[in-house]
């Protein structure tokens, strides 16, 4: 149960950076100031937690782990005695200089992150529709076969906005389109269909209407079907398709 | 309802059902209001965007489902629009209809169109003259319609070498592609039994 | 163009295109005015739109393209019809990489994991399927990496016209930001150390 909670709270984190904001916020200090000792604690305490609770840290967390012990040791270390410049020396040597550079800049980020986030969710609130289907006006948009200036990005790119725009429809239109089949009618039409061939039919082809509910009638049938021996099902190997006959099929090939 | 003015509300379900439209019920059941008053309200935004001068659309009632259209007039426009050159890329319509036999084949411009929400004919049409997709043969079913699948004059086209090298899509379209054709289907079998 | 009213037009052209919406160059183009005349003609559709209470319709323009939307009080409306859609949002994991790509974009995965201090292969392949960004082309030097940047669908899926629409990049920062991220943890983790 706890195990649960930390493996959620653990995604919440998206690496030692992160993590190291976290701790800087939770302890109210300084991010141009850390106390290295305070702060080193705290993360090997997490490091740790993870290692108990037996969770895979990702090696980032430990090079960072380590950077920290490597900036606390040179905290310790007595400073240069060069009293008259001491002050603009000890400011640019700081040797947490760097971490905190890196911090810095990826707080820009995350919150430029958070930014996109909401940007996403209000453009989320608006809806558009596709475009009308021109058939019968232009000639095709084909002639003069020029190589195509379109790339594999922008498929993927229609593809999103198709989705992002069927999330409204799909819904929609199963709702509105729905008819319901009844099993035994759909046993009928199965059968005949089966019965129409001699060869078997792959089993994915008795679900022609792509539409859940018809769908489980459709599969309703079959096992219908197969309970009253109707049809045979049969599969040549693991993951090869699944093949339907009728059951007169299969005992005219035993016949003869 | 409060607040919001019900010929936008009513305006803004149309323009989103797009082809599919709205029936009286459904227009009753988000409005929460009886058949008579959706049917006043709906004769009156019909009024008002035929009268309106400014307005390029208008409310149209095909098997007794409410649509959006645009007013006749314009379809001058609208072909110029369509005739305008763009040879060297595809319309947004083209590329989705791509992307969705790509991923799908093989597939019937049925479900093309079931998962798009619109006609599909032209889409189809163009792919087929560009020789981006070929007809691979007739699925079983009422009608037989024709299965469609790409070329490989489309590896050329995006660079591939063959399929598998396209991109996989992430999971949560997966999942809502597997609702519509049935990859996960047993996955939709347990939800609709439950 | 005759007598029909450039508005309605406009209009009727718009619901065509959907949301591939239509560029400045193609309203040109159709209605034979200048850039000027066009964009005086949009901003005036968009005021309108706006204006009217009874227009559930919206002109937005994302990509430097015209398209239509709903407007954005009547989700929830919509969201009625729909049962509910859930709208698939990025992990934070490619919030943060689409961050970092979009400021500073033409960008190397290694500049991303720098910044983030952690791997980004799989967030930068979810954004590349979702063709929310591209390959670029290579970087000069040591192994010549790939360069990715954004694409229009980004601009698109997160309603900026272009890029320099980004608000800046907060660049001095206030202590106080909210940091949610982790609380429970740290809450849990102190207990069980206790």
């Amino acid at each position: 149960m706890i195990c649960m909670e930390y493996n959620v709270k653990l995604d919440g984190f998206e690496g030692p950076l992160d993590l190291l904001l976290h701790l800087i916020q939770g302890l109210e200090i300084d991010i141009y100031d850390i106390p290295m000792a305070e702060i080193s604690e705290q993360y090997m305490l997490y490091i740790r937690a993870m290692n108990v609770l037996e969770l895979n840290v990702a090696s980032e967390y430990l090079v960072m782990a380590a950077t920290l012990m490597a900036i606390k040791s040179r905290m310790l270390l007595p400073k240069h005695e060069e009293p008259w410049e001491e002050d603009a020396l000890s400011y640019e040597e700081d040797p947490r200089d760097e971490l905190v550079e890196k911090l810095i800049e990826y707080r820009k980020y995350k919150k430029a992150a958070d930014h996109l986030k909401d940007k996403e969710l209000e453009r989320g609130q608006l809806f558009t529709k596709p475009p009308e289907d021109l058939t019968g006006y232009a000639p095709d948009e084909t002639d003069g076969r020029e190589p195509l200036k379109v790339d594999i990005y922008d498929l993927l790119g229609a593809f999103n906005k198709l989705m992002r725009r069927k999330k409204i429809q799909r819904p929609l239109s199963t709702k509105i389109t729905r008819q319901d089949v009844s099993i035994e009618d759909r046993m009928k039409e199965i059968l005949e269909n089966v019965k129409a061939s001699k060869d078997p039919k792959p089993f994915s082809s008795l679900f022609p209407v792509a539409e859940k509910p018809h769908m489980v009638v459709s599969f309703l049938a079959v096992l219908e079907l197969v309970k009253r021996k109707e049809i045979w099902i049969k599969q040549d190997q693991n993951f090869s398709e699944i093949m339907v006959q009728t059951t007169e099929g299969v005992s005219l090939v035993g016949q003869s | 309802m409060a607040s919001h003015n019900v010929y936008a509300i009513v305006e803004s379900l149309l323009f989103t059902s797009g082809d599919e439209g709205l029936t009286v019920e459904q227009l009753m059941d988000v409005l929460t209001l009886s058949e008579d008053e959706v049917l006043k309200i709906m004769a009156t935004i019909r009024e008002q965007y035929l009268q309106e001068d400014s307005r390029g659309i208008q409310l149209v009632e095909y098997a007794e489902k409410y649509q959006l259209a645009t007013k006749a007039g314009f379809s001058d426009y609208i072909k110029q629009l369509a005739e305008a050159p763009s040879p060297a890329t595809l319309s947004q319509a083209s590329l989705e209809t791509l992307a969705i036999i790509a991923y799908r084949q093989p597939v019937t411009k049925v479900a093309i169109e079931e998962i798009r929400g619109v006609k599909t004919d032209r889409p189809v049409q163009t792919l087929l003259s560009r020789g981006l997709i070929k007809e691979l043969g007739r699925a079983e079913g009422a009608g037989r319609p024709i299965l469609y699948g790409t070329t490989d004059e489309f590896l050329d086209s995006f660079g591939l070498n063959n399929l598998t090298e396209l991109p996989e899509l992430p999971e949560s379209m997966d999942e809502d592609d597997a609702d519509q054709g049935g990859d996960l289907f047993f996955e939709s079998l347990k939800k609709g039994l439950e």
